[in-house]
């Protein structure tokens, strides 16, 4: 975060180490300069470290964009730090710019007096055209505000893996190695990691097990990276940034959707239930399909299907059947799904329908972020037709919202929209891995045939309301359901008006009933500030560090954060009323805002953002400043 | 829990089925005359006689007349949304092999709104029983031409005349890789369980057109050639492996001549063409959909009967033999990747 | 409307003519009795007679439900009145019924003491066994309360047509005639219209001329029920029900779906823009493109799509392609169309779409009425894709809207939503015809070459925001539009966050600028009352009506409708600030008071009703004192 | 206003055009080696030498990598949402009959998402020239199997390889009725242009599959039967009239064995079959459009071309009838049914 980079003196007089508390650097290069790799491995590298991080990357939107172009330019990030974080940074204290683009693209981002290392070998003339640039930003002096450290990366790596036998084009693809050794050395970590994945990956027992120059040249190109940095004057000092003090235990790394994956196969093992997973591909989302289909060893049943029609109707039919029906999409999929999850409705079967948004409306912005799906998933039916809705807050909050949504289906016999988003999709945290063992099993409604006894499809439980779960294959207990309304009890078919009443009501009470089974809102920061904050989703991160900064800057903050947003934790009326004014920032124009404004009646301020990231601390902190001293 | 996740396989029921064990209480409501009626009594005979046990049985349905049918059996049903149900039944299937899954559908339905599921399900060869009620119009919605429908069709949609061409769902089905494909009439309900039959025994994707009777909208479209009197002049019932023949004394034939097929009276024996149901390309069956009365007599019975994997068989080995290498541990699933300990 | 039924003494001593002011009819009998047929002759009759009216179908949901059964029974409700009315009637004050289902069916609401016309052919012990009645309520005393008039109308139909020739079930199917004979004896309407009708339906130029017996045969049916009904003692006495005071002029009759055509083909002429029509079949949507089928003259393109996203999408490649680009559905036909509207959005062209809304959710109540779908087409797309949203008031008011919806989508080059429902689509009343020489023309937004300029697809005009339409065809205008993000200005693909927030804010803008360009909301009732009532929609009829009740009853009620619902009138949040309280009767389970709630931040009273029918006055009305009175 | 209701005829442009006039500006950004390159460069030949002016081309498009088409053709263009392209097209053609609306389209978006749109347009006979670019990949969403990819692909979506059958555009379009039906390949450039050219002379609805290579995600997927090396022995060109003949001197022909076609080497001149494209059953194109490498040649050009009336012309020919019967007039039509005056 900004505030650290007061710790990095301009030119301490001899090389040193330096402690800072946390840095943030982004890797920009063209899509064939393989920056997400780089990013991934310094990553890696922080977390077996010990540091607490956040990552995100930035996808061009093009599979090859034209090289050297802004459009093919590929970013990754990283927040790596001593201390407790929650977002990937705003501003960058390092930015890498393997080429012209590359700097065009991101020095924006870079804080002033940063640190901008630059591979010269991609800002040649023709480089500097085809980033569209008037001039050599590495001579017209619109770089004199950074640290800029220039060296020819390309030429370098190539002398140095020459041994190996690798020349011309493939010599310089491990050039990113060679960046990574060097910042590897300017933040003293070690290089074993790397070492240890090249080997697996390119290494002896793997298909380029006859091309062993491949891990070679890299690991060289990585050491050379290493070395070159300490000897030549580059840096005039290296950064030390402590071991975090995480809560003990075992740890891994996390993306959003690796984290849902890994909930649904932990929700299929803890209900007993098949997952069946339908699905059509689509940018954010695609990676969950990709995710499950390799765990056919967990019995999971993924369909890749004709279209995201198809995918919520054949998880709906697994569902009747018995299975735990999962569904995942974006928003332009979610439009497609929204007449069968109806039926979802109607029948009340258990079901997962997860929305990985990114920005709109159509085809929009497909790799970017983004929060506005929430009314669309609330209320794109036709008809009065509820159901819950779930969002996660970070990469790895994805596992807990996941068993959390198939726990909620089971038990109440409806479908759950999961939101998720493009920001926690692709970035990634540390995750303490869980007890499996600890992780409770899960209520299910199977109907048991009772003797003598019709079987009443709508009978209702008492406590949850769900109905009966009478799956076909059980004797006895045969019966039709439809999308027709359905009479109470008996589920047949009713259009006589009293029951169309009832049912509905009875569709209502279910859902808000679920409210008595999840937690209470809690206010974080000042529980009798002059505002209360609140957020949901995917901004937790962002909007609880500008929360936390606020309240060190003297302002009087509540803040609440929302997993649950239909049914609203039951308690939440009640603390929104105890302050004077209710803030809703949101990555949208003002969905959440709606909301709440129409289900308490209040007035609310709304700090809202499309810009296809997330929130900047320092913006969302500025903004809170604007509207509290606007009310004095 | 095991991976051969497949759920509620009930025992095989005591004593033998009956026609009546499939009688739902719901009342029908169907128009009086509607040719619906006999498709269900003529389900409802067949049923009983292929030993599966009675909930082993799922109807599912779309949207219009024809898929209120799940609601007239007394099995499990599910009468879906419009232009769906092969989807659904998919995911019906694949969860639970153990069903023997029918899809009723009508010409709007499976067509129409659902022509891409439709398709796809063919394709896939799921182990499904489509059957498709065409009677060349909308009923449910009173009456709007289909895409069945002929062209010129007066409806309230086309007050002057439809002008699109109309499909042949036989033609669809074979285009899309069907692996079993048939057709029969609701006025011959003993060829309707014949061929109900074979469909039930095909491990795959199995598609039956049924020519059905509309009385309100479409009253006597199919009479032309599925009419008793004209009958044996105008249907040609297919038979594998024996000539394609018909007329009332088998006096008529088709028979080759270069790449186009004729009809000829009294043709030699090796002369007509000898129906090959096996045949995997298709060409055949395809060419038989193309026969159009009166020029030609209208094929019925089964066009097509090639085995190949189900999908559920083929995505089944793959998930054994997966958990038989890896067994499902969410231990190992956590703990999967680069991982640390922090103290 | 029940207050009216003072009027009528329950046993004058002779026969007389009795004013009264209003008449509410329910004709009801099996799908095969022809209610409709009689129902819509009784209408014309008394329309041209002079009176007020609104009518009522209520259809099965099946084509021909099992004849005698409860599914199975039509009915045809209407009301007619020497006043304005504006709703078909709350409780009846005639009840036909043909035979027993109809009677179980419809007689909850026949008033205390009202006439309860029976066919005694239609309640032999089958009718009573189909109708799954426990007694014969002919004999078991439940129908005390009324005043019943038994005959053998089948019997007395089937002499009555002897000579004919016509005999058995054919002589039968003319019994509703008898029926509409002795109606037109007991409200003393001429025959004459109907007699007419049947010679052009049935007469010699038609299909049936060489059948002269049906025509004959009906207009016997006709003439022998009026004389029946003076004849025999059934009627004490017979009712006189003036001309209403109608404005001076030449009207028709119109259902509001024949309204929505009449709209539609206006603003297709008064454009200049072909009008294309792509739809798929649903009710009750379906007769709007039955309706302009017929109206090839006009050059009306109908297309029959595949599915309703084809007939959205065929509609929108009009829109682009210059032509007037309208579909229509009902909610589960939307679901299907957001993904598309979305895209409309995005490439911002003129687009109508029509929402005949129906009982949700899912396939829910097909021939029901119902206004739960405002919310889907306010929200249901992904990311924020606002759209204007009109909702009709009543059967002819769709022609006004269809027109307003028009004159919106190209003048402001937007998809435009038009809310219906299925009680106003089929319901009808009397439309006092326009000039259409008076309807002005449309603008639209056709770009015209400008030499030397490359053209912005993008570029906005400075009053309605709209951008240019430049069509296909057009020589040196070529450019391409599609669904990702566009460009300012340029309208090319831009992925930068600037540009989407600024696009983002462009497309919020022109929308609620549209505010400026429609009439304001005026308060009717009591401007200064404790509290306002806010309808929208197909209830303004019922609301209004119901008002008027509670402000002669002394309740202090000021009444907003709505037809706009999005943007809304710019003096609205000002005049629902002006009072106490804001009272919300929908029939749904509160959208509009989410909608208010969330865009005013004012806390909502609903009055809630999902029972697929419209709203009874009385209930209203009950409904309004009852809140009122827990204010005090 | 007229009925005629065509809008924005643009006058025929003086001078010829060139290649150059359909390069737009934008910069295009499919992955260096694409073969969606070569089908960009000869359609921007093709276009120039139909004497069409330029403002009356509307390239049309769904989502995918082909899909970005339009916006590199310096034409009108749309490029509207993944699977509907044809359904869009629909309308700008219905609207605006003088435009030539070409519909650009891949495997996963007209045969996956798209399917039911992709069928019910060739059926209806809709004046659209679709070419379908198939790589048998889901190249912009990274790589997924698609509905032509064939059993066994092993992709991010099917790490143990894909078990459902795929689809052949060409069968399918055959089974939806299709007028006009053609296959080429995007490194036989003159090849292609042929078929651009009649597919643009057909008048209805024309699909022309063209086998793309993704270099990326499916590279060298159509290598073994269309790559330069063994191209001749295993591509067969189709002409009408002409005998079904292939190989580096033609020395093999497709003949007729029963109802079975065989491929033989130094067949008899009047043994070989005769291509027949204007076989209105479609039959024997359908027959060819099953035979699969390496058993039986990969069959490419125009498979079917048979002239049946386009919907827009029989639509038309409807709204003009009625329109010279009965001009517009919204006084009549406010006036028509029963009407009463009120003083
Ligand atoms: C999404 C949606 N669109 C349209 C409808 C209206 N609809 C119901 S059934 C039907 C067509 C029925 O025709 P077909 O499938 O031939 O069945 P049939 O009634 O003739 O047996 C239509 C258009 C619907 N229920 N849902
Ligand atoms: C409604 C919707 N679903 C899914 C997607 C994601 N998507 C975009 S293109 C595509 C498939 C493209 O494959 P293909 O049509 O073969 O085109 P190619 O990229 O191979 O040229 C998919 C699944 C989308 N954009 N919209
Ligand atoms: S409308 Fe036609 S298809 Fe439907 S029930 Fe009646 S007869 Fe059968
Ligand atoms: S991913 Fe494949 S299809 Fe897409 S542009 Fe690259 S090479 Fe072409
Ligand atoms: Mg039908
Ligand atoms: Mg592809």
């Amino acid at each position: 975060m900004s505030t650290d980079v007061q710790n990095i003196p301009i030119f301490p007089n001899e090389k040193s180490h330096i402690d800072v508390d946390s840095v943030t650097i982004r890797f920009a290069g063209d899509s064939g300069d393989g920056m997400q790799i780089t990013g991934t491995q310094f990553t890696d590298a922080s977390a077996i470290f010990g540091n607490d991080l956040a990552t995100m990357p930035d996808f061009p939107a093009e599979i090859r964009a034209p090289a050297g172009t802004v459009a093919g330019v590929s970013a990754y990030q990283i927040h790596f730090s001593s201390q407790d974080i929650k977002t990937p940074g705003d501003d960058l204290n390092v930015l890498v710019a393997m080429n012209a683009a590359a700097l065009k693209a991101n020095i924006v981002d870079l804080e002033e007096g940063g640190i901008l290392l630059i591979d010269e070998a991609g800002f040649t003339e023709k480089d500097i055209e085809k980033a569209e640039m008037k001039s050599n930003p590495l001579e017209d002096g619109s770089l004199a505000g950074y640290r800029v450290i220039k060296a020819n990366i390309t030429e370098l790596t190539i002398n140095a893996v020459k041994e190996t036998g690798l020349k011309g084009k493939s010599a310089e693809l491990c050039k990113n190695f060679f960046t990574l050794g060097m910042m590897y050395w300017l933040y003293d970590r070690p290089l074993n990691h790397t070492m240890k994945w090249l080997d697996e990956k390119y290494g002896a027992r793997t298909k380029y097990k006859d091309k062993p120059e491949i891990a070679e040249s890299n690991k060289r190109a990585l050491t050379a990276g290493y070395n070159f940095a300490d000897t030549v004057e580059l840096f005039t000092s290296h950064y030390r940034v402590k071991k975090a003090a995480l809560p003990a235990g075992k740890y891994r790394k996390v993306s959003g959707n690796e984290a849902t994956v890994f909930g649904l196969l932990t929700a299929s093992q803890k209900s007993g239930r098949p997952l069946f997973y339908g699905s059509y591909p689509i940018t954010p989302a695609s990676d969950i399909l990709h995710g499950l289909s390799k765990y056919k060893n967990f019995g999971v049943i993924t369909f890749q299907a004709e279209d995201e029609i198809a995918a919520i109707a054949s998880a709906i039919g697994s569902a009747y059947a018995g299975g735990l029906g999962v569904t995942a999409t974006s928003g332009p999929g979610i439009c497609l799904k929204l007449e069968a999850m109806g039926l979802g409705v109607m029948t009340e079967l258990p079901l997962i329908i997860v929305d990985v948004q990114r920005g709109g409306p159509s085809t929009g912005l497909p790799t970017k972020t983004e929060q506005s799906d929430l009314l669309m998933v609330m209320f794109g039916r036709s008809g009065d037709s509820p159901l819950p809705v779930l969002a996660a807050k970070s990469p790895s909050d994805c596992f807990a919202m996941a068993v959390e949504a198939a726990r909620i289906a089971l038990k109440y016999m409806t479908p759950v929209v999961l939101l998720s988003d493009g920001y926690i999709a692709n970035g990634s945290e540390p995750w303490l891995i869980p007890d499996h063992g600890a992780i409770p099993a899960m209520e299910t409604n199977l109907a048991v045939p009772v003797a003598g006894e019709t079987f009443q499809a709508y009978a209702r439980d008492p406590v949850s309301n769900a109905r009966k779960w009478a799956i076909p294959g059980t004797p006895g207990m045969e019966h039709r359901i439809g999308g027709l309304e359905k009479a109470r009890n008996t589920g047949s078919v009713a259009y006589d008006p009293e029951n169309h009443q009832a049912m509905t009501n009875e569709r209502h009470a279910k859902i808000a009933g679920i409210a008595k089974d999840i937690p209470l809102a809690e206010v974080m920061g000042d529980k009798d500030g002059d505002a209360v904050v609140v957020s949901w989703g995917g901004t937790f991160g962002t909007v609880s560090t500008a929360v936390e900064e606020c309240l060190k800057a003297g302002l009087k903050l509540g803040h609440v954060h929302l997993n649950y947003l239909n049914p609203f934790p039951r308690n939440l009326g009640e603390i929104l009323a105890s302050f004077d004014q209710v803030i809703v920032p949101e990555l949208n124009m003002g969905q959440l805002k709606m909301l709440l404004g129409g289900t308490f009646g209040i007035p609310i301020k709304g700090i809202n953002q499309v810009r296809g990231k997330p929130f900047k601390v320092s913006f969302l902190a500025s903004e809170l400043h604007r509207i509290l001293e606007t009310q004095k | 829990m095991s991976t051969n996740t497949t759920v509620g396989t009930g025992p095989i029921s005591p004593e033998p089925l009956t026609r009546k064990d499939f009688a739902s209480p719901t009342a029908i409501r169907w128009c009086p005359g509607c040719g619906d009626y006999s498709i269900l009594s003529t389900m409802q005979g067949i049923l009983p006689t292929l030993g599966i046990p009675k909930e082993n049985f799922v109807f599912v349905s779309g949207i219009g007349c024809s898929s209120r049918f799940p609601y007239y059996m007394n099995t499990y049903g599910f009468h879906t949304i419009h232009g769906r149900a092969p989807a659904v039944s998919t995911g019906v299937k694949l969860t639970n092999p153990n069903l023997q899954v029918w899809v009723i559908t009508g010409d709007g339905d499976a067509l129409s709104i659902g022509g891409n599921h439709f398709i796809h399900a063919l394709r896939r060869n799921m182990d499904l029983k489509i059957i498709l009620f065409n009677n060349r119009i909308y009923g449910l919605t009173k009456g709007q031409y289909s895409p069945t429908s002929g062209v010129g069709t007066v409806s309230p949609s086309t007050p002057y005349g439809s002008v699109d061409l109309p499909l042949s769902p036989i033609s669809m089905a074979l285009g899309a890789e069907a692996g079993f494909v048939a057709r029969t009439s609701d006025n011959d309900v003993k060829h309707m369980g014949e061929v109900f039959a074979a469909a039930a025994a095909y491990k795959g994707a199995a598609l039956v057109e049924v020519l059905q009777n509309c009385v309100i909208f479409a009253d006597k479209i199919h009479e032309p050639y599925y009419g008793r009197a004209t009958r044996n002049d105008s249907l040609l019932y297919l038979k594998h492996g024996e000539p394609l023949r018909y007329g009332k004394e088998l006096e008529k034939g088709l028979v080759l001549d270069k790449m186009t097929i004729k009809s000829k009276v009294g043709p030699a024996e090796n002369e007509v063409i000898v129906h090959d149901e096996k045949d995997a390309s298709g060409a055949l069956a395809f060419y038989l959909s193309r026969l159009s009365h009166p020029e030609f007599p209208v094929p019925v019975g089964v066009f097509k009967n090639v085995e190949r994997p189900s999908y559920y068989d083929a995505m089944r080995g793959q998930i054994d033999a997966a958990a038989a290498k890896n067994p499902p541990s969410l231990e190992k699933l956590f703990n999967s990747g680069s991982t640390w300990t922090v103290e």
